[in-house]
């Protein structure tokens, strides 16, 4: 028996939604918060947006204009962004999609509370207008030059409504928007109500969509599926079942590389994984007491022994940063790289002497590490090698840490050091548990070399409440990542802008998303405000992020630790032409994010 | 001299359930008294169901009447309040019941009734105190401790059970005992040992006892006075010879024709 | 039947007292979880985006309105028993603004069939070889097969339905390992559907028999051992009443008699979903729902689920009770 | 004549076991007896003296820790003879409830809580009887006229009757296959004296209505003198004397049994009646040589050191003791 | 009392066995005092070992001795079980009795309080415990919240039996025997429910460890405590099942199941103890 009903497996693609079972399965109306599922295949095949900005290389490079025909117009003082509009492009239900369709949505969001994204229109528009059928103009409020990162996506983006079904759907809360109309060049075949399946086929107008002008989209078909359990999912690839695991544990990539021979990653051999332009890191709550303290955060850092780190949260397969920009992308171009001569020349004072922590060839034992037991899957050549594994890390220090401490007012009694004022030093990691089973394995070495180091450390499991704990401070340290960026394009304001202190809560109170080490630096806003004055592709905008690089690695708000790799396994049974590290780059193959609808027109059936 | 016990226009009447509180009553506006003039043996007479165990279970005080008063030595059994008060009833009152069988934990071994009672009841206050009391008390109904210590129910028959739960009664030397029935489940010749136990236990101990059965003829030989009932009500009482010999009540009558004579062959 | 009715009304009253207890120590428990749901929200809206912290701030404010958090305690309190009375659960708070009834009823016939339908295989099956076990005391088969049973009981559930799943689904694969039905297939009383919800339901079924065995068939076998050495029992063999017969209508007729107590509450509990089981076989249902739930901060579906299986279990330990007189004739009513 | 049941030196002992230390309660010990085909068999003793032992060792009632030691119980059914203990198990379902039936002590449990009173006799005796069902409950009626009750006790559940309803639906179910052999083990017991009475008179009509045997036991010998024949008396797991019910009772022989017979009470005997001295024997370490010699008042040398023979010493009178016949068993 | 339990031993095969197997896994949980390795770290022995020397059963993807950090973890899982099942045996033990003996408001009260409890559904209970208590829902905590979710459907068994216990003749003996309720309860009543507390007691340990195991899967538990459940935990993290890592999860289960039998056997022997009715059906052939 067919695993679908009346769909040739031969002509559909099987993917992981992650998001599991879509509890409300029959809500497709996304512009509503939370309502239904989204990475069900909704973002990634019904929805379009102006732009693209790949975490890879793209297509045809990492910026793409899709409902856009250019890239966004500011006038000087970034205050007004015209946008035009490509012609020729239709909804699945054959109206044509025009600059009245963005009217409607942002008026909507401008009208409407509780939307997705009405706060941020609300925040920054003061009007819009179409002087044409495909042209629209922005009025902003206030100078924003990365007013146009809110249409752009990276995961996903401010999507656009069509106007004559949400015309007579009444309250846009309140509409179901099943079946969904498209613009993208899939359409809704059918779901399950129970939300474990979602089924996608091919528009047959697919030609009149943005995607067409890369070609035509290879599967008829792309289901979306709940897949189960760690062990299932690699079961299910074992078995031909499904075509793209999202992610699965270092060890089920393992065991899918050694014993299914159609499955690969991103990377054809170690560490497989896809890279994210997330920066997984140790973040401290710099409003807690003790952990205000610079030393005191560098001490920290210091104790941590990345390899181990590596070894026990990826068994090895982590690209490792020691700086606040993920290693991903074209990331290691604009800022490892350059960054690299002034770190291995970045001296720290532990008050008794000053020392170099940075070791450049970190990535290389990793390798040298790994290698006895991996071989020749283990890269030697240094640009492989960084590009896979990172570059150098922080050596660890005990003995300095110990100074740091020391300077710090600390103490140590028997084995446990103790605060100033003589209680014991207490640091416990937070991490979620099982739904980020690599960050809780990564969380529990360092809190493991903590306390071996004499201080009161272990995990603190929050799984289901660390959104809560991590928003309101409740925590000392917590693995997470407050770094997020395009991937693809060196602008950092994607995070940055939300670091500013004016953000930045009282202890107790909930801290707006990003900046949850709640760190504040009078350097930092500065660099932050000139970023704000200058335009998206603005070389200076480079060099005002190496700025804030080199403050971050002084002040150690967070110990950086890896990019989140994410263990996406392709099978090639049924399809070839999946993006991968070696020869076709040319996106993301985590099929969560939104940019999986250009996957679509790489891959070909396998004969 | 006031009776020992006195029961005046008692009345027990249990629900049968239902909205409107339907009751039926087991027993039903008795009244006599026990031990005006001395220790007395007391024989209550009456078929199944007519409120004799009912009758004995007020006067020991596990179930309250639902009207009239039983009163013991002058004090309203309604009015025992407290711990105190109801071990000092009891160390008065005992019962014997009418199942030896179901008379003991059958998972316990049968001298630790005795032991507790004589520690409770008799003021032992040590193990050899206890034994010797408990000893004296079996000795009483032709048993002995060493047939008894460390046993189980089971493994004693009714005749003996019932002789150890009588044994036990004794320990606390009480003024009245209540005897629900206490030979059905005897021979013969241990109804003669028992029912003769009895009566030394009136005569030389001033034991006063209410003896519950069906067993005409042995409540004719030891009782002093009877009170025959039927479906709780007293239908014939007064002195146990007299009215045996003579009963009046249809009844009464019917009661003595039943009873069989060893005398009469098939 | 004047008092079975008396009894009837105390013990309709004692239900709803319950169920009123119940129900306010989950109103009180949900409640008092640290997990805002408006947090939640914010979190999940903006995992992968980048909006500004003023838009959150407003966000933040929009949805507090939308989703109705904004009266007094003891407000949200009345308006909870208000919509309870009138048998709604006011929207969900995750799946904005679908109401938490629909959520639960398009989940629960697929729980109900599982449970329902494994439920009835483990009791019957575990009671059958229970009683069989306890009374023929010496037969080997039933004792090889008692230890097997017992064997799996006390193996954790998760472990039991991923070695199924391996074995079925990989090893020697000839069922479907994932769903409730294919995939694609219309739903409706056809054979096909039928047919496809049953060989999906295969295994779940079989693994949670195979661990659910043990605790009917220990408490059948101990209860049987009880009831062998009855009287009537005793009596029937001397009275030469075949083995089959006093087995059936002696041993077994007796001791079904707590057991079918045990068998209310456990369907009762059905509204509770079997969370791992449908973890792992990807199977539709309550469970899912309830994890989900718990994690999103969803006290309105949180509460929902727990009501109804408040109501649930609460109303088929009452039907028992009521249906207790006709199964044991002993039991009276007051 | 054969009789319908031949007991031989049947020795029956509870074997009891606690951790390894064995103990041995002779509650039957060597008894032979014969009932007659038409005959009320009484057996009389006082309480523990192993009457019930020994009629459950008669009816092959047997369970641990109660264990057959020796000796024979040969039934006559219909010409064909019967070793109990040497018959297989299939032997015995054939007979049992077709031509031996058994009132068990205590017989108010015996029947099915949670079935109607109709199953059982269906159970019991549907298979012996032969008739088709409308046919057989035609019968079972009937029946249960003769003990006084009436059909709708049939649908009834056993805790909806009273024990007196119990007990005569525990006699009619074991006679409604019309066995030749009856055992009634106290049947009597927990009834008033009226109730007794008429179930006493419906015992003796159905018997002799089925011209079937009886053992009865009991140890009310008003009940004795009422409804047997024949008269067993037991004493410490022992048959100490057997006769014809008058005989037994005009003339006892054996020391025990005259105590016994002159210590019954009756209505209008005032004067205080005196009771056998000392205890029953405890049967696990009975006394040696005449069991009842601890409390005879005739008790001789020769009583403490051997056994009396049980013979007879009139003719159908068998008695055990040396001051009426001086014989020991070898 | 030793006594007694030497002749079970002797004489009692189950008794023997169910001994056997208990006394084995408590063997094994005080191996964990001499461990040479602490269980909260990881990475201190060389990762994905198959059983062998000096591993004896193999090491985990996480690098620790599967032995070792076994030992840790049936200690922690038995005494989480015991603790559940003993406070909980408490409880209904004490409510059941009560409630049976005293009767009328008393029990009216009581059993209201039972059914609320017998009705409330679990899971969901459990797990917004673990939301409200988050990292202070150490196990201890939640053997108290599954004691107290876990007594009340055995109170009404125990209930059941004191009701009928009430109505027999020897209770009455014992009131006039002097001995007041307490002594009662606990001297007279207790054994007759002992059978019922014995196997509630195995199933009770049974249950709390699987629940245990159920909510260490679903990540619910504090799982830097090694106990059975948050070894499968982690192994199932770590996708032990097909990474072929078997010895990771087949020795906790093979150490759980024998603690189950081993419990079986001894209630089952336990029961023929108590009651002298079926000792006595001992011994003979
Ligand atoms: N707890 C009770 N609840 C309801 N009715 C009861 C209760 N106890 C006794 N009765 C009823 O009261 C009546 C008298 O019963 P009681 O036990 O006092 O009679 P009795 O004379 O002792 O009978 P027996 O000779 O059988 O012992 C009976 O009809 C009985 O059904
Ligand atoms: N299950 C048993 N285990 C050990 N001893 C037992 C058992 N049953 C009975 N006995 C003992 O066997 C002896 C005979 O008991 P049996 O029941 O035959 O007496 P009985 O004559 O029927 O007495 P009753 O008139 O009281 O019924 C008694 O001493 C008794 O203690
Ligand atoms: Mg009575
Ligand atoms: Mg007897």
């Amino acid at each position: 028996q067919e695993l679908i009903s009346n769909v040739p497996r031969k002509e559909t693609l099987i993917v992981e939604n992650p998001e599991g079972t879509i509890k409300n399965a029959g809500w497709f109306n996304i512009w509503a918060i939370n309502a239904g599922g989204q990475s069900t295949g909704l973002h990634q095949l019904a929805m379009d947006a102006f732009w693209y900005i790949d975490p890879e290389r793209g297509i045809d490079g990492v910026w793409d204009n899709s409902l856009a025909s250019d890239k966004p117009i500011y006038n000087k003082d970034f205050t007004e962004m015209t946008v035009k509009l490509r012609k020729g492009i239709f909804w699945s239900d054959g109206v044509e999609f025009t600059a009245a369709d963005v009217v409607y949505t942002v008026q909507t969001h401008l009208d409407t509370k509780g939307l997705r994204w009405s706060a941020p229109i609300q925040v920054n528009v003061a009007s819009i207008s179409a002087p044409d059928p495909y042209t629209v103009v922005f009025k902003l409020k206030k100078p924003n030059s990365r007013f146009h990162a809110l249409f752009t996506v990276r995961w996903n983006a401010m999507w656009m409504m069509p106007k004559h079904v949400f015309e007579k759907a009444g309250d846009p809360l309140k509409f179901a928007f099943n079946p969904p109309v498209s613009l993208g060049a899939y359409t809704l075949n059918s779901f399950d109500p129970n939300g474990k399946w979602f089924i996608w086929q091919k528009r047959e107008d697919w030609k009149r969509t943005t995607l067409a002008r890369f070609g035509e989209p290879g599967p008829k078909y792309v289901a979306y599926v709940d897949a189960g359990p760690p062990d299932k999912r690699v079961i299910a690839q074992m078995n031909h079942q499904l075509d793209i695991i999202h992610d699965t544990s270092p060890e089920g990539m393992f065991t899918m590389a050694k014993q299914a021979k159609f499955s690969h990653g991103w990377f054809s051999g170690f560490p497989y994984a896809h890279p994210d332009p997330t920066l997984a890191a140790v973040i401290f709550n710099t409003q807690n007491e003790y952990l205000k303290n610079r030393d005191v955060r560098w001490a920290l850092a210091l104790l941590v022994d990345i390899k181990a780190v590596s070894m026990a949260s990826y068994r090895g397969a982590a690209t490792i940063s020691a700086i606040g920009v993920p290693p991903t992308g074209t990331h290691p171009e604009y800022y490892h790289g350059p960054i690299e001569p002034w770190l291995k020349t970045f001296e720290i004072d532990t008050g008794k002497r000053k020392i170099k922590p940075y070791d450049p060839s970190i990535g290389k034992q990793v390798t040298d590490m790994l290698r006895p037991t991996l071989g020749d899957q283990i890269p030697t050549k240094p640009e492989e090698v960084a590009k896979a594994f990172g570059m150098g890390w922080w050596k660890p220090d005990p003995q300095a840490a110990t100074e740091l401490l020391e300077r710090a007012g600390f103490k140590k009694v028997g084995a446990q050091w103790m605060t100033p004022d003589g209680k014991p030093f207490s640091v416990k990691i937070t991490v979620e548990g099982e739904s980020r089973p690599v960050m809780t394995r990564a969380g529990s070495m360092v809190a493991q070399q903590w306390r071996q180091f004499g201080i009161d450390s272990g995990t603190v499991v929050a799984q289901g409440t660390l959104a809560d704990r991590r928003a309101a401070g409740d925590f000392d340290a917590i693995i997470s990542w407050s770094v997020e960026t395009w991937g693809g394009h060196p602008d950092l304001s994607y995070f940055l802008d939300s670091w500013h202190s004016q953000f930045v809560a009282p202890p107790g109170q909930p801290q707006p998303p990003r900046n949850w080490q709640r760190w504040t630096n009078p350097e930092l806003d500065k660099i932050i405000e000139q970023v704000r004055g200058v335009g998206f592709d603005d070389p200076k905008g480079v060099e005002l992020g190496r700025d804030y690089v080199k403050l971050a690695v002084r002040e150690m708000p967070s110990i950086p630790l890896m990019s989140y790799n994410v263990f996406t396994v392709m099978d090639d049974t049924y399809w070839t032409g999946y993006p991968n590290a070696a020869t076709a780059p040319y996106t993301d193959p985590v099929p969560n994010w939104a940019n999986t609808k250009y996957m679509m027109v790489k891959l070909k059936p396998k004969q | 001299m006031t009776s020992l016990l006195e029961l005046r226009n008692v009345v027990r009447t249990y629900a049968k359930g239902g909205l409107f509180g339907r009751s039926a009553r087991a027993v039903d506006d008795v009244s006599f008294s026990v031990g005006g003039s001395g220790p007395e043996i007391l024989a209550i007479i009456g078929e199944s169901g007519s409120g004799k165990t009912t009758l004995a279970r007020m006067i020991l005080g596990t179930v309250r009447a639902s009207g009239g008063s039983i009163r013991f030595k002058d004090m309203d059994l309604a009015d025992i309040k407290g711990r105190g008060q109801r071990m000092d009833f009891m160390r008065q009152v005992q019962p014997i019941f009418q199942n030896p069988f179901e008379a003991f934990n059958p998972l316990k071994r049968l001298d630790r009734y005795l032991f507790m009672t004589a520690r409770h009841f008799a003021g032992a206050r040590d193990d050899t105190a206890a034994e010797a009391a408990s000893d004296a008390a079996l000795r009483k109904v032709g048993l002995s401790l060493a047939e008894v210590k460390g046993r189980f129910p089971h493994e004693m028959s009714g005749g003996q059970l019932q002789r150890v739960a009588i044994a036990r009664a004794l320990i606390a030397s009480p003024l009245l005992l209540v005897a629900d029935e206490p030979v059905s489940m005897v021979d013969a010749s241990l109804r003669t040992a028992i029912v003769n136990l009895f009566r030394k236990l009136r005569d030389e101990m001033g034991v006063s006892i209410i003896y519950i059965t069906h067993d005409l003829a042995t409540a004719y030989s030891i009782s002093d006075r009877v009170v025959i009932m039927r479906r709780g009500v007293v239908v014939e009482a007064g002195d146990a010879r007299a009215t045996l010999d003579n009963p009046q009540h249809p009844y009464s009558i019917e009661l003595k024709n039943a009873v069989l004579s060893p005398d009469t062959g098939p | 039947m004047k008092s079975y009715a008396a009894y009837l009304i105390r013990r309709f009253g004692q239900f709803v007292l319950v169920v009123f207890i119940g129900m306010n120590i989950a109103y009180i428990v949900t409640h008092a979880t640290p997990i805002d749901p408006v947090e939640q929200s914010i979190a999940a809206a903006t995992a992968f985006g980048s909006t500004s912290p003023e838009a959150i701030g407003l966000m933040r404010e929009s949805l507090r309105e939308l989703y109705g958090l904004k009266g007094t305690a003891w407000e949200q309190y009345i308006g909870f028993w208000k919509r309870v009375v009138t048998l709604d659960f006011g929207p969900s708070l995750s799946a904005f603004p679908t109401p938490v009834s629909s959520l639960i009823w398009r989940a629960l016939p697929w729980t109900a069939g599982l449970l329902l339908v494994s439920t009835t295989i483990t009791w019957v099956l575990g009671n059958l070889l229970g009683g069989l076990a306890g009374y023929l005391r010496d037969n080997r088969t039933l004792r090889v097969t008692g230890l097997l049973v017992m064997g799996f009981h006390p193996i954790p559930y998760y472990i039991v339905a991923l070695l199924i799943l391996i074995v079925f689904g990989y090893v020697w694969p000839v069922l479907p390992i994932t769903g409730g039905a294919q995939m694609n297939l219309a739903r409706g009383w056809n054979l096909d559907f039928v047919a496809s919800v049953v060989k999906h339901s295969v295994l779940p079924v079989l693994s949670l028999v195979l661990v659910g065995l043990g605790g009917w068939f220990m408490g059948m076998r101990s209860l049987v051992s009880n009831i062998v050495s009855e009287d009537y029992v005793v009596y029937a063999e001397l009275g030469g009443v075949p083995q089959s017969r006093i087995l059936r209508s002696y041993v077994m007729r007796n001791a079904l008699v707590p057991q079918v107590t045990g068998l209310a509450m456990s369907l009762g509990g059905i509204f509770n979903g079997a969370i791992i089981t449908e973890q792992v076989f990807g199977y539709p249902g309550i469970g899912a729902l309830l994890i989900d739930a718990v994690h999103a901060g969803d006290y309105s579906l949180v509460l929902g689920l727990t009501s109804v299986s408040i109501v649930a279990v609460s109303l088929s330990v009452l039907l028992i009770d009521m249906l207790y007189p006709l199964l044991d004739p002993r039991v009276k009513v007051s | 004549m054969t009789p319908v049941v031949a007991v031989n030196q049947l020795r029956a002992y509870y074997q009891t076991q606690q951790f390894g230390v064995q103990r041995d309660v002779r509650a039957v010990d060597d008894v032979s007896l014969q009932v007659m085909p038409n005959e009320i068999y009484g057996l009389a003793g006082e309480s523990s003296c192993g009457k019930s032992t020994l009629i459950k060792t008669i009816a092959g009632a047997i369970r641990p820790p109660l264990t057959v030691q020796g000796g024979s119980v040969v039934f006559n059914f219909a010409g064909q003879s019967l070793d109990l203990y040497k018959a297989g198990p299939q032997a015995l379902q054939s007979i049992r409830w077709k031509h031996l039936s058994y009132v068990m002590q205590g017989s108010m449990g015996v029947l099915n809580p949670v079935r109607r009173v109709r199953h059982s006799f269906i159970d019991f005796a549907f298979r012996h009887i032969g008739q088709p069902m409308p046919a057989f409950m035609e019968t079972v009626t009937q029946h249960l006229a003769r003990v006084k009750l009436g059909p709708e006790v049939l649908q009834a559940f056993p805790h909806e009757l009273s024990g007196g309803m119990r007990q005569r639906l525990a006699i009619a179910l074991a006679t409604v296959c019309k066995p030749e052999l009856i055992i009634a083990d106290e049947p009597t017991t927990a009834l008033d004296v009226i109730v007794q009475k008429s179930v006493l008179g419906m015992i003796r009509e159905v018997q002799r209505e089925l011209g079937s045997s009886l053992i009865f036991v009991t140890h009310d010998m008003a009940v004795h003198a009422h409804l047997c024949d024949r008269l067993g008396v037991m004493y410490a797991g022992r048959l100490i004397e057997e006769g014809a019910t008058k005989d037994v009772f005009s003339r006892p022989r054996h020391p025990y049994t005259t105590h016994l017979i002159a210590s019954l009470p009756r209505i209008g005997k005032t004067a205080s009646i005196k009771a056998l001295e000392g205890a029953p024997p405890n049967l696990a370490d009975p006394p040696k040589g005449c069991r009842f010699h601890p409390r005879c008042p005739l008790a001789m040398d020769v009583c403490r050191q051997q056994v009396p023979a049980f013979a007879e010493v009139a003719p159908g009178h068998r008695v055990a003791c040396f001051a009426v016949n001086p014989v020991a068993v070898e | 009392m030793w006594k007694i339990l030497r002749d079970l031993l002797k004489h009692n095969r189950g008794f023997a066995v169910g001994v056997f197997l208990l006394g084995f896994v408590v063997v094994i949980g005080a191996l964990s005092f001499v461990s040479p390795y602490s269980p909260i770290d990881s990475y201190v022995v060389a990762p994905d070992m198959p059983p062998g020397w000096p591993h004896v059963l193999g090491t985990t993807s996480r690098g620790q001795d599967v032995f070792w950090l076994l030992t840790f973890a049936i200690r922690n899982t038995l005494a989480f079980g015991m603790l559940v099942a003993v406070i909980s045996r408490l409880l209904s033990l004490t409510i059941g009795l009560v409630a049976g003996y005293a009767g009328g408001w008393v029990d009216r009260v009581l059993m209201s309080v039972n059914d609320t409890f017998i009705v409330i559904p679990l899971f969901p209970i459990l797990v917004l415990f673990y939301f409200v208590m988050r990292d202070k829902m150490s196990w201890a905590a939640l053997a108290g919240v599954m004691a107290c979710l876990g007594w009340a459907y055995d109170a009404r068994l125990i209930r059941a039996v004191a009701m009928s216990l009430r109505t027999r003749e020897f209770t009455e003996t014992s009131i006039f025997s002097g001995m007041s309720m307490p002594q009662i309860l606990v001297k007279e009543h207790l054994p007759y429910v002992m059978p019922i507390v014995f196997s509630t007691t195995m199933n009770n340990i049974n249950w709390s460890i699987g629940l245990e195991v159920t909510l260490s899967v679903l990540g619910f538990t504090d799982i830097n405590t090694p106990t059975i459940g948050s070894m499968i935990y982690w192994a199932n993290q770590h996708t032990a099942m097909v990474a072929g890592v078997w010895w990771w999860i087949a020795f906790p289960v093979a150490l759980v199941v024998m603690t189950f039998i081993g419990l079986f056997l001894l209630a089952v022997s336990m029961n023929e103890f108590i009651d002298p009715r079926s000792r006595l059906g001992r011994g003979t052939p």
